[in-house]
């Protein structure tokens, strides 16, 4: 047991937070608040971190990656997203381009790959549908073959930056008549074809996120099918271990704490700085002791998938953890913030710019994205600790 | 004890709840957050013409003279719609205070026009800074800023604490909209549908007819508070209430593995938890606005009230949350104006420590 | 509405009160902390109590009965939980009788109802069995027809006070070819009869409450069939209806909580008594808040029986909530208690004499008894609010 | 970051297992509870011979001169069959304080019998009370009382602090019980199987070898605090992990309603929250022992993993009662002794409060 990072890892951290101090605006207010008026500096970071290879930091080296350990990957995550740095690349450059390395054709590859490693092309995810959602075996977009290819029509929804998106993957059922999940494929598909409509969803926080995507008879050529045709199940999930690592959810929630710690040592309660005060000190340690709890145990994710493992019940603690435990961070914030709570960031008074209001609604999402965590807890305690599944 | 409502009372229940529910749909409160007063014209009339506007003021000011429990009624029934507007700030804490702290002169010149509806006031509550009042011939002068002032650009009448520049008591003071030195800054960007913001006194003259309760006025200040966070606990039941419905709804409606997700015991298990959670704050809320009818200390019975509203109303809508999915996260969907209303109650009129040593009086604490 | 108690039950509160104070030795440490040692204070208390007309307070007067409001019961139980005071009689007088007044036969009620009445009776109860918890309708113990009676076979658990009952009641499969529910009947038996052993059981608390009850070839006469044959499943539970109000682990929680807010009164912490600290005072306020509101929900339960309504939504919530406070004020009152809380009762300075201890042991099992919490949550959800069945 | 065990560490967790298991069921344990040592002297021979008494110990004094992880491994297998008896006090604590404090030729008279198990040492961290030292001719006159004292009836040699009654600095001594003047009390009556009790000296005279280190003992004081802390942590998680055990296989064994209760979402999602909490407690409890073997400031390690075991192994264990029902309440069950475990855990070597400055580190408060 090490409970510590190597030196080489302590010094890819110093080298990217030297770099992160230079790639920031003076006045920057942090990726999330304004995702729109942060784009521009997202594509541009993105590129950058193509240049110095950190987009793809954990490819093989056969893709041009650094082949980096896990363990890199993940403080390089920690470090962006603690930060608040724009750039990474979920989509493409570490949930598509993984996959496509494993299931993709040695010319998929070649056409896909490089692109991303460059941070030239956005990808999205089309996944959910209006009537499936946990149960996502039971979507209903129809892929029926045509010629050369397959002709597409459904719905999918939930699709983050879709209106940013060139290009879609996507689950589609090819045999109706199969069990649910043994008639489903995966495709690619360029978001400019003609049939394909993006209808903005906007959330609760009055962002633009997510969209809703229609295929009306989009064709997609059979080229653009990764995998065996009705295996896309396997594919999906391969795609999904890599979609609920983690760390990012704790390492917000650990940003916020440390913005809340600054602001109870700043700021007057009845009698001395709230940081002095013994409720706030009370719910600080316990808050503090599970994020530091939820680090290590993401971490672990990490070293186990280092030793070739696939740490499927890690995985999903990490995300049950790490989402609670942001849901419980900024409500605590908002507890501390006391009536001042209610002002959101057009407010010049609002404490910490109106940010731990914005965290609160934008984390409620998170115990329902990448699977609820009732499904997490299900996988927890069926493929993690055996016991019979429940239905 | 009676949990029962008196024939007269369903009667107000059942009224509020169908012009509430038919009026203020999810569109008109999305609507009516960008309005200037966050109550279109014609329903604040129809508000008036029910009697709501002036439901606590007396007869002969034109009200209908009902007490804290019928008012806690028509407000339960507005949190269940999360209705915007100034009704709160105006019909509720506006009167209270003119009731506790007007003199006959006062109440007969302010009252008829709120309860008619036709004004509305502002009651300053919560500022975090303070006005300093000095003599000034036969009335007053005004100087300084309050923060969190409801209503801050519609009402007509603000009632507003300061400080005695001499004698350091507290003064409650009822100033008209378009007084000289009076302005009133921007409307704040908040969570939910208050219209609080900043309210400047730049050596303002006011009449000595504007001096509510010559007396040290921090009695009433805090009764009034009282009044405001016991009918907000109210207020935030009735939302988590009618979240809970609408749960219940979606759950019984919407499938997932071939069956309606309220046929999961993880969901069932959520939404009994809610139910408690909605349970174990109503009695409290009503209790409080009993108390406040009866008179007598009622701070502990407020405290209580709205402490457990406080930890009932943003844990019910978590629980919605998750039990909507991501349809509830999204603008559209009715969900997120609840939970926008419930952060905003429990910040509002007291949190959670602020009530906390009323509260623990109960103990001996 | 009216959130106070009429001129009528105060004074009755206060003729308890003041009966309470001249009941208990002056050293009294209060019921449950030895049972086997109140034995007698308890039967001593019972006769007198029925003396009073307290036993049977919420009788109809036809069966000698005050005929007092739900809401009088509802005080007296208050109060005497509140003081820890023995006598009460919750097996006979509380739930068979108005089981019998319902179900019972004339000739049933005329030999059963006096000898509970003047406190002279300890009943006990014959549920549960080893296999049948929650799904108490899956019972196995057999009463087979043999002359003018039955002869009972099987085994019940979890029975309180078997070791001290003159008389059982308890369920037994009548017809083992029917539905589950409709194959039960409800049946009366002497503990003298031969053929009936019961062994006991030590709970962790180290205290002798509960016993397993073996039939073996026990002999019921007929005349000892509660309501119809096979239709034991209703008497059954309109008798859980009565055992699940709810208003005693809310009144055992309030007792504690004063109790350690006394102690925190009284004991010094760094930097004054601990009562002055505010970690110690937010999660007394909490808990004070869920308390109060628990208790009034209790309160309503009484008053909409008091209207005719059965209310069992209100009832199963009021469990849940009782007894999962009662959980959280102990465990906070052994963490307030710090390294003291390892102290038990045979230690001289045991902070409270070890009651906060004592306490904590025995509430783990309240959210498993009389249907566990998970049982009441399917029953609010379902039966409460109409969700579909999950099984 | 390495989450691995080495092959040796391996084979002392495999041996360590095998042999408790084995050895320490159930009904052993409970009998082990009215035991005087609370450990039957086989067992203890056993444990001598497997070379955890001197675990810690250097390999001139007959140990071997393994680390924290090491002791961690084994603690944790203690934990996992909540077993009792005066290893901690001893083989953790007691060395610890030697190594720590004592000069070549007290631990070279001390460290050699507590390493093959042929002494017990008690060390007095948790005392509410004091005790005097004044110098005596070339030793040291010692009264007061302390309490809080582990293995207090069975300890061969107490390590207690005293405060220097003209200096005021805290010494540590190591006295042999049979010191004249020192009297132990009875047992104390306590929730699982501490053996702790009071101590009273009055007016013992000890030689100037019994004073460990010369200088203000407060550091080292400090240290072993945080040894108990840490190790205690492992203990209780090592209780946890095995009560998850247990749940998970008593709900796929025990049938309700034709089927496995493990079937139930309700039962299966509080298993997944007791597998959520060991797994988050587990880590840190583990990195706090690897701190306090690589030496610096533990303090916020130590703070991180007892807070977090302290929030865990109440919760798990309540969560395993939900699960086992009635059953797991009785005293003829195992799962009630882990129960006790955990509360005495958490009461141990600092509870919650008492690590929240260190703690508090983390994030600069």
């Amino acid at each position: 047991m090490r409970f510590e990072f190597s030196d080489a890892e302590e010094k890819f951290r110093a080298e990217l937070l030297e770099w992160i101090r230079g790639a920031l605006p003076a006045d920057y207010a942090g990726a999330g608040e304004d995702p729109d008026a942060d784009w521009d500096l997202n594509l541009k970071l993105r590129r950058e971190l193509a240049r110095r290879g950190w987009l793809t930091l954990a490819w093989p080296r056969e893709y041009g990656g650094r082949a980096a350990s896990h363990m890199t990957q993940v403080i390089f995550n920690e470090e962006m997203g603690f930060h608040r740095v724009p750039g990474r690349d979920a989509f493409g450059a570490r949930m598509l381009a993984p996959t496509l390395m494993v299931h993709g054709s040695e010319a998929q590859r070649k056409q896909f790959l490089p692109p991303v490693a460059r941070g030239e092309v956005q990808w999205c995810q089309g996944y959910s549908e209006p009537d499936s959602g946990s149960d996502l075996a039971s979507l209903q977009t129809r892929a029926v073959g045509d010629g050369d290819g397959f002709k597409v029509n459904g719905t999918k929804i939930w699709t983050s930056l879709g209106h940013r998106a060139d290009w879609i993957f996507f689950l589609a059922r090819t045999d109706p008549e199969a069990p649910k999940h043994k008639g489903i494929s995966f495709f690619l598909s360029d978001m400019k074809t003609p049939g394909i409509t993006v209808r903005p969803i906007v959330n609760m926080a009055g962002e633009h996120h997510f969209n809703q995507i229609t295929f009306e008879d989009v064709w997609v050529p059979r080229a653009q099918l990764v995998g065996e045709i009705n295996k896309g199940w396997y594919v999906a999930t391969t795609l999904l271990d890599f979609e609920r690592s983690g760390i990012d959810y704790i390492t917000a929630a650990r940003r916020v704490l440390r913005d809340l710690a600054e602001h109870a040592r700043m700021t007057k309660g009845p009698g001395g700085p709230l940081a002095d005060q013994a409720d706030v000190r009370a719910r600080f340690a316990s808050l503090a002791a599970q994020a530091e709890a939820s680090r290590i145990l993401a971490y672990e994710v990490a070293w186990l998938q280092g030793q070739g493992a696939v740490p499927t019940r890690e995985a999903s603690m990490s995300k049950v953890l790490g989402t609670r435990l942001m849901n419980e961070v900024t409500d605590f914030g908002l507890e501390l913030l006391g009536a001042a709570a209610r002002l959101d960031r057009g407010t010049d008074s609002a404490p910490l710019r109106g940010r731990i209001l914005r965290a609160r609604f934008d984390c409620i999402a998170w115990p329902i994205f990448a699977g609820t965590n009732e499904i997490q807890k299900n996988i927890i305690a069926t493929r993690g600790l055996g016991l019979p599944r429940s239905y | 004890m009676d949990f029962g409502l008196t024939e007269e009372q369903k009667l107000i229940r059942d009224g509020a709840r169908q012009f509430l529910r038919t009026t203020a749909t999810g569109a008109y409160v999305r609507e009516m957050s960008a309005h200037p007063t966050g109550c279109r014209p014609d329903v604040w009339r129809q508000i008036a013409d029910l009697g709501w506007t002036g439901l606590i003021a007396e007869e002969r000011h034109g009200g209908a003279a009902l007490g804290m429990i019928e008012l806690a009624i028509v407000i339960e029934e507005m949190g269940a719609v999360a209705f915007p507007g100034p009704f709160f700030s105006s019909a509720v804490v506006g009167l209270s205070a003119l009731k506790l702290g007007g003199n006959r002169e006062q109440q007969d010149a302010h009252i008829p026009p709120i309860a008619e509806g036709a004004r509305i006031a502002s009651v300053v509550l919560e500022s975090t800074e303070m006005v300093s009042a000095s003599r000034a011939g036969s009335g007053w002068s005004l100087k300084g800023r309050l923060d969190y002032v409801p209503e801050v650009t519609s009402a007509d009448l603000y009632v507003l604490p300061a400080v005695e520049s001499r004698s350091g008591k507290t003064l409650l003071f009822a100033i008209p909209r378009g007084t000289d030195g009076l302005a009133a800054g921007k409307r704040w960007d908040t969570v939910s549908h208050d219209r609080l913001g900043e309210l400047a006194l730049d050596g303002a003259m006011v009449g000595a007819d504007c001096l509510l309760n010559g007396d040290d006025a921090s009695t009433v200040l805090g009764r009034l508070r009282l009044v405001g966070a016991g009918l907000k606990a109210v207020e935030m039941i009735g939302g988590a209430g009618r979240v809970l419905e609408m749960t219940v709804e979606y759950a019984g409606k919407r499938e997932q593995f071939g069956r309606p997700i309220g046929s999961f015991q993880a969901v069932q298990h959520m939404i009994a938890e809610m139910a408690i959670q909605v349970s174990s704050a109503r009695h409290l809320a009503y209790r409080a606005a009993w108390q406040l009818e009866r008179g007598g200390d009622a701070g502990n019975a407020v405290g209580l009230a709205k402490l457990r509203a406080n930890e009932a109303a943003v844990r019910v809508c978590e629980l919605a949350h998750q039990c909507h999915g991501a349809i509830g996260f999204t603008q559209e969907h009715d969900l997120q104006l609840y939970t926008r209303s419930a952060m905003a109650g429990r910040a509002s009129f007291g949190d959670s420590r602020a009530h906390r040593d009323a509260v623990l009086a109960t103990l001996g604490l």
